[in-house]
């Protein structure tokens, strides 16, 4: 009944839902169109949608141009992978401690770990790259890992404590009163009761780390088999021509999957943004 | 408190430790190492020496004025856009109409993909003779010839705006998304017993309700796109004649590019104090609008 | 335990002149027996940073494949060594050649590859605009003259222009410089870039924006050969790898356009190969460096690779013979000027192309441009 | 004004069938509470007046009109949520005003019925707080006020007071009947605390299942309940059932014989045959005393709770289909383990047949107030 | 086992004290209760017992040991949380092997405990639940196996029954009684219900911001609390609190005259002469009977509640510190607006000196079991 909308409503809504999402959206049909068209229809002139000789030639003819795109979708993924392990590995016990526990300092340790986020890998990047070449770190997937872990570490510990502050804290008292541990009700109660809670923030640090694998790649890394998929394929701007409908072809081919996983993991992330929107 | 027994309890702190480690070496150490080098002439040579502020005097010499307040209208604008029309879709999506579902599965790609791959998409959407943006306003009538968005300073300009507010509105829109629906139905249905149309109820309940968490989406944002580097940097490495050229690209340009790095590490040490001022100035005022109107939820 | 030489090589394995490579250097490992040559292949947009990034983390390439332009910084921060060539040596490179690696008397890189740049003209727009299609423009008067009769005569541009904030638009306004007496830096590394030959060469840049395709700071120069293969401009400056890319169009190629207070000329650029030093090995990578780059391996690579011979050997004639387009580059190399040597290379390239685009933009006049990037240009030198 | 008629109205959900045809009449200035277990359709039932929810069949008229398709605003209606619904940005003035906000009324008009009510609702001093510094029974309070404001015919109540302590649910209850009275408007309210029913109500609504069990007057309801489902839910503790045959009817009631054995004769008329069916008796703990009276049943207490004014005994009894509950004068000698005996009244009892429907009893609901009942 | 003292025991927050030096003896197999109202100090006070909060001053004993600084699993007790904390991960099985679990038992000893503490809580078909899929009740048993598989001296129960509906609660409070004969363990309960208090406590402690206000059986703070404040909480309605001044003293009693100016003898003993000074007369609503005993005072109801089984109303009475509350039997003709005359009886009366502290009822707690009391 609150939600019955007149047929005018109707047209509103959806027209302004095509707008937002055409704008979305428009530059994955772009890539699609392009990457379907020949070179040379490409380049046409004046523009046409529709071109023909329309054919998926180009996700073909790119394995031959970046042989390695399996290679670089997998580095992308094993990259972010590792930095949520790491990131988790830091991030839950440390929320657990604000969340949890009066200590001095707590609020300002708080706050100087929150304000870590606004010092972009790309600030940071000239004594990364030294202290980096110091330990010979340098093209190892360890150089890219290592900063991407830091930068997803605040945002999560964020998240993560306004998630475990909601758990009852009877909890804990109840398990210290069976005589567990704390690292035991750490690891029996906190985590499989926040476990909803530990998806979302595995879900955005997953996120973080697979979109922003740009920069620290670019300086730290150059060992081709090493690249995560957007430095693999920032390649194609490094030759004479750039070859828009196989880059296209090789975008779209590489971030199908992560495309594909997120469909699925949808209910998660628009719920476990609700834990951070509730409470500021 | 379970835990505050009467020894004074370390364990809190060994819960940090990990975290700690791992932000003392990837940032505390670099931090302070910036702010040594912003000192000396470093360059591609192993060997510098101290050189004062010299650093800091080039800077002020030059053009950075004009790169810090590029940068912050740059933020500012992008932010505002990303905020509007996250705001908008939020409201979109939070509609009860058939396909809701699928459509909130279709905002998100731009933020799930990386980013430098969703720049090089659109570098090619700005080209005025083949991409899709210039191509179809042709074809509509609303450009009389090819328009090269990334070739003039306000263009350009606009366009790496666009480009950091498409990748940044999915996560806003979600995020608005999610704490549109976080507000207790009861509210509207109060509200609507009593008459409050549509537009009422979003104008008086709404929109103060998800103030703080567009506050905080904003904060969020803010320090994201001060910070945003693929996008400038693939799309026009900060020209034309420097339009598009923030205090990173600036930055990365002087240190990694030239090679300058105790130069670059003189503008690091100027955006943390930028940044760390506007971070505050931003709390401050944010904490004086939260004790007007203290947001306990009945 | 072999040593390593650690080499790196721009672009990637896929040329016909790599198993030549290859074959080299195996041969060399024979003769250097105890030292392994480990080969990297970066791709273009990231390799010199890369050579020069492990070099300044003191973890230096043993040689590495870098632009000519680079050599004077890397060697004015110690990162490389000269490679002592003997007056034999050098005397099998044309002067301009030499010029592009040799800064405070030493040389500091083996040329490995070379290009120079001359102007390609579509025929049949000529053609459409009433122009003679086999009379190529010889003076900056005529080429605008032409541009323009195609910009007002058909729906194509007439010329294609550059300006995009990437190293080439430096590349595109060094010929102007070159074909109207202007210099960055005299042979006493001062300095002169505030010439008015230069004034003069950035005024007639802006003034090409009129007759070009719009937005010409979208373009570098990779970006025009698709406008040109659609015909939609009339004419552009590049180098030989075009010949064989463009295909769909009627097209001739012809030297650059000599400017009014100026003789022929051209840009030359030359990619070397580079010692680094503190790699442990620089002798052996001195040596290898030197193997591949003799006059007769070099060739060879040349030859497979479809590269402008650096050299002017018998094999050349037989090339121009075969196919003439190559005549209009490498009829330039003795009139090519190198690109300036500076210690700031990208500070330079900054300098250069935020005055090319002042001027395209009608933001500043061209001598004022010109004063400004001179002035900043005396802190890169 | 303030008429209100429910036609047999019903609310299917999809294939689900929630309120299967409820016909009621309300009458101007009535209160009319409903009761019933959890999920039988008190909400629906409700916010379907309100215009909060489709009706699927039926009509709804309110006085006079039929209100089937308007919107809640034009119903004349207000309503009062569980959670209050306050908004939390606005000060208890603006929560109280918004309703007239809406309406656009001048300010001067805001002003003053917004100080109108909050003099009612003893608000005065509470105007420039926030929901959030308010406590539950202020809170509720702002909630009613801005339900009054609106001056509407019907106010209706969804669970106004469940989230309230006991005490202060017990002065709001007390506060809610008086207001009843000063505004002389008509009054719907859900609740499944009996005693909010039976203290509030001019007339309980026994919903059960979607449909009306009985309507009636709190006492009819505890006297004459037509049912055993009605018999059950009202009074606490709950009423004890005891099966029993049936042996004889008769003008002066129907006698029946207890699982011990002995018969008893209740007051009850029988419309039908009962000698040798099998039905239930139905006895309340307060009507049961120590020692015997018409008949008696033996109990042994497995708990005894002194609770000063009274004192409850609960027993396995053969027969009864739960636990048997007693409830004895605060200082009845009661203990674990000691067998006691429980005196049981013909004229108390009730009685149902197979079907778990009441045999009348033979009382008069008029004479009620006179007669001295036990307790 | 189970013998717990508590000596001048403190706590602050701060500089806030909370629990101003409480002392306690409780017995073997005692079920003492606290309550008091929000804020006094019982959870804090049942934490520290349970280790959960540290001790400011004071000391705490269970079974003759110390227990200050040792942690809660090393104290015998086993603690049951209003929330129940059960794991919601976990099954019921795991919930309550947990403790078992922790101290590393074998699994047939763990299977063992748990299938008894399964059987007497009647959860041997839910063991494979997760507890989300439990009703209330049942959730509030597995919080009680938890406790119970640890076999502590002592139980510790914080309002465990507050988030139950009535129906439940009172299921719950039998269940609870019974198992406390069965374990025969010391069990203290916090709770602000007085129903609880006064069913299941040996004794209750009443709370009174941090200090004890009186301890003793229900019975004994019902019929002799030992001032205001005990005898004004422990009931419900609420004692009525009458201003009066005190006239002569004897050994039948104290002679009070009331506002009206009629005199009563109230049976306690003065301590000290009262002729003249203002005392506080209480009389608990249900020892108001309708018509006139020993004095009467007349009300005019302003709400009347039919309860079926009582009939309450409620009227302003001059000299009564708040609404003058009486319950009367159901059937008692009471009208909103009718004045009706309430007889007092002086043996139900307590008197309070000017401090609120009592005067001592000529009544013993022996006879109460034999005096048959009104209601
Ligand atoms: N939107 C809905 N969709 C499907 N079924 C619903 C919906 N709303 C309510 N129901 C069902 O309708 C029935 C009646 O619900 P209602 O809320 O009216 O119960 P209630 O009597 O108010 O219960 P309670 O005392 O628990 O509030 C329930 O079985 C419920 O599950
Ligand atoms: N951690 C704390 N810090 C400061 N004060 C506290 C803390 N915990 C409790 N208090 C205060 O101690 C007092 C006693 O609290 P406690 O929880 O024991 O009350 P309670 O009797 O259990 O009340 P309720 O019936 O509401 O549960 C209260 O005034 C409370 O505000
Ligand atoms: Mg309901
Ligand atoms: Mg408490």
């Amino acid at each position: 009944m609150l939600h019955k909308y007149r047929w005018y409503e109707y047209v509103l809504i959806y027209l302004g839902l095509a707008v937002f999402l055409t704008f979305v959206l428009a530059p994955f049909v772009e890539a699609f169109v392009v990457s379907l068209r020949p070179l040379s229809s490409l380049f046409s002139i004046p523009y046409k949608f529709i071109t023909d000789k329309m054919s998926f030639d180009a996700y073909i003819t790119m394995w031959q141009n970046v042989p390695l795109l399996w290679v670089y979708m997998l580095n992308s993924f094993f990259i972010a992978t590792v930095v949520t392990v790491l990131g988790l590995f830091c991030i839950i016990p440390a929320a657990y401690a604000f969340a949890r526990f009066e200590f001095p300092a707590r609020n300002s340790l708080l706050g100087i770990f929150i304000a870590v986020n606004m010092f972009s890998g790309a600030v940071l990047i000239i004594p990364l790259f030294k202290l980096m070449q110091q330990y010979g770190l340098l093209n190892t997937y360890f150089a890219m890992i290592a900063p991407g872990t830091a930068f997803v570490i605040p945002t999560g510990i964020w998240l993560l404590r306004s998630y475990l502050i909601r758990i009852p804290k009877e909890l804990e008292e109840a398990a210290w009163v069976d005589g567990a541990g704390k690292i035991y009700t750490l690891w029996r109660v906190i985590i499989p009761v926040a476990l909803p809670g530990i998806v979302v923030v595995t879900i955005t640090a997953f996120i973080t780390a697979y979109a922003q694998q740009f920069i620290y790649a670019l300086t730290f890394n150059s060992v081709n088999e090493l690249n995560p998929l957007p430095v693999g394929l920032f390649q194609f701007f490094g030759r004479q021509t750039v070859v828009w409908n196989e880059l296209m072809a090789a975008s779209l081919v590489g971030i199908l999957p992560v495309l594909f996983v997120y469909v699925f993991l949808q209910r998660f992330i628009v719920a476990g943004l609700t834990a951070g929107a509730v409470k500021e | 408190m379970a835990h505050s027994r009467k020894k004074t309890d370390y364990f809190p702190y060994l819960l940090l430790v990990p975290a700690s480690l791992v932000m003392l070496a990837i940032v505390a150490y670099p931090l302070f190492e910036t702010f040594r080098l912003s000192f000396t002439n470093t360059s591609m040579s192993p060997n510098y020496e101290y050189v004062g502020l010299e650093n800091y005097e080039k800077l002020m010499s030059r053009r950075f004025p004009e790169v810090i307040a590029r940068t912050f209208y740059w933020m500012a604008l992008s932010v505002a856009l990303k905020m509007l029309i996250g705001t908008l879709g939020a409201v979109l999506l939070n509609a009860m109409v058939p396909g809701r579902t699928l459509f909130r599965v279709l905002v998100m790609p731009p933020w799930v993909i990386p980013i430098a791959i969703g720049v090089f998409i659109w570098g090619w959407m700005y080209n005025g003779q083949f991409g899709m943006i210039s191509g179809m306003a042709q074809r509509l009538g609303i450009l009389s010839g090819p328009f090269e968005f990334l070739a003039y300073k306000n263009s350009a300009f606009m366009s790496t705006i666009v480009t950091d507010v498409w990748i940044g509105v999915p996560m806003v829109t979600l995020y608005l998304l999610a704490a549109m629906q976080s507000i207790s139905k009861d509210l509207y249905e109060a509200a609507w017993v009593d008459g409050a149309s549509r537009l009422y109820r979003f104008r008086r309940i709404t929109l103060p309700l998800i103030i703080p968490s567009i506050a905080t989406m904003a904060l969020l944002s803010a320090i994201a796109t001060f910070n945003s580097f693929d996008i400038i940097w693939i799309l026009t490495e900060g020209g034309p004649r420097g339009a598009t050229t923030t205090m990173i690209i600036d930055t990365y340009k002087t240190a990694i590019s030239r090679f300058k790095y105790g130069e670059g590490a003189a503008r690091t040490v100027m955006i943390v104090v930028f940044l760390g001022s506007f971070m505050l100035v931003y709390f401050m005022l944010l904490s004086r609008l939260a004790k007007r109107s203290p947001h306990n939820a009945a | 335990e072999d040593k390593v030489i650690h080499m790196i090589n721009c672009g990637d394995n896929t040329g016909a002149g790599i198993p030549l490579q290859d074959e080299l250097i195996k041969g060399w490992e024979g003769e250097n027996p105890g030292y392994k040559v480990q080969l990297e292949f970066v791709p273009w947009g990231q390799c010199q940073e890369k050579s020069t990034t492990l070099a300044s983390a003191g973890n230096p390439p043993a040689v590495a494949y870098m632009g000519s332009r680079t050599l004077k910084q890397l060697a004015a921060n110690d990162l490389i060594i000269p490679v002592n060539m003997t007056e034999e040596e050098k005397a099998t490179y044309a002067a301009p050649i030499l010029a592009t690696i040799t800064a405070n008397g030493q040389q500091w890189g083996l040329p490995r590859a070379f290009s120079t740049k001359a102007l390609y003209w579509n025929k049949d727009l000529y053609e459409a605009a009433g122009l003679d299609p086999d009379t190529p423009p010889k003076t900056w008067d005529e080429m605008y003259d032409f541009a323009k009769a195609i910009k007002e005569k058909t729906d194509s541009d007439g010329f294609g222009l550059a300006a995009a904030s990437f190293d080439n638009t430096m590349h595109q306004f060094m010929n102007y410089v070159y074909t109207n007496g202007g210099q960055v830096i005299n042979e006493d590394g001062e300095i002169v870039f505030n010439s008015p030959n230069n004034v003069e060469a950035l005024a007639f840049y802006g003034k090409m924006a009129e007759v070009s395709q719009p937005g010409p700071i979208a373009y570098d120069r990779a970006k025009l050969r698709p406008l040109f293969s659609e015909g939609k401009i009339g004419m552009f400056i590049s180098g030989p790898w075009e010949r064989t890319r463009v295909t769909d169009v009627n097209w001739g190629v012809a030297p650059i356009p000599v400017g009014p207070s100026g003789t022929p000329g051209t840009l030359l650029i030359t990619d070397s190969l580079a010692v680094f030093k503190g790699s442990g090995v620089e002798e052996q990578a001195l040596s290898l460096a030197k193997l591949l780059t003799n006059p007769e391996n070099q060739m060879a690579f040349e030859l497979a690779e479809g590269f402008t011979p650096l050299r002017d050997l018998p094999e050349v004639r037989a090339l121009v013979e075969k196919d003439p387009t190559w005549s209009a580059f490498l009829d330039a190399i003795p009139t090519g000027g190198p690109e300036p040597f500076v210690t700031d290379y990208v500070g330079l390239q900054d300098s250069i192309n935020e005055a090319v685009q002042g001027v395209v933009l009608g933001e500043v006049d061209p001598a004022e441009a010109v004063e400004i990037a001179a002035e900043q240009l005396e802190e890169f030198k | 004004m303030g008429e209100l008629q429910l036609r047999d109205v019903r609310k299917s959900y999809g294939h689900m069938e929630v309120i299967k045809g409820v016909n009621l009449d309300v009458d101007h200035g009535e209160f009319i509470v409903f009761v019933g277990p959890s999920g039988c359709g008190k909400s629906t039932l409700l916010r379907m007046i309100a215009g909060l929810e489709e009706i699927t069949g039926g009509d709804i008229t309110i006085e006079n009109k039929v209100v089937n398709d308007l919107p809640p605003v034009k119903r004349g209606i207000a309503m009062v949520f569980q959670s209050y619904a306050l908004y939390p940005h606005m000060s208890v003035y603006e929560n109280i005003a918004f309703p007239l906000r809406v309406e656009r009324l001048s300010k001067d008009k805001v002003e003053e019925k917004v100080q109108a009510a909050a003099g009612i609702l003893q608000l005065k001093e509470r105007l420039q707080h926030k929901p959030g510094e308010l406590s539950g029974g202020q809170r509720q309070r702002v909630a009613i006020g801005r339900a009054i404001v609106r001056e509407p015919s019907v106010f209706l109540f969804d669970e106004p007071l469940s989230n309230l302590d006991a005490a202060l649910r017990a002065e709001m209850r007390v506060e809610l009947a008086k207001l009843h009275t000063e505004l002389d408007a008509t009054m719907i309210y859900v609740t499944h605390d009996q005693v909010e029913a039976m203290t509030m109500a001019d007339r309980i609504v026994v919903l059960d299942h979607g449909i009306i069990s009985q309507v009636g007057s709190p006492l009819e309801l505890y006297h004459k309940p037509q049912n055993t489902f009605v018999a059950g839910f009202i009074g606490n503790p709950k009423m004890n059932f005891i099966e029993v045959s049936g042996k004889s009817s008769g003008p002066e009631g129907v006698v029946v014989t207890l699982p011990s054995g002995k018969d008893l004769t209740v007051k009850v008329d029988a419309a039908e045959e009962v000698a040798g069916k099998s039905l239930t008796l139905g006895v309340r703990p307060e009507h049961l005393t120590l020692g015997t009276a018409d008949a008696s049943i033996e109990i042994v207490p497995t708990v005894v709770e002194h609770l000063g004014i009274h004192t409850v005994t609960y027993s396995t009894v053969a027969g009864a289909k739960s636990t048997f509950c007693s409830v004895l004068p605060g200082s009845a000698p009661a203990k674990v383990g000691v067998p006691v005996s429980m005196g049981l009244k013909g004229v108390d009892c009730h009685l149902f047949d197979g079907n778990g429907n009441a045999f009348d009893r033979q009382l008069s609901l008029e004479e009620l107030d006179a007669t001295d009942m036990h307790i």
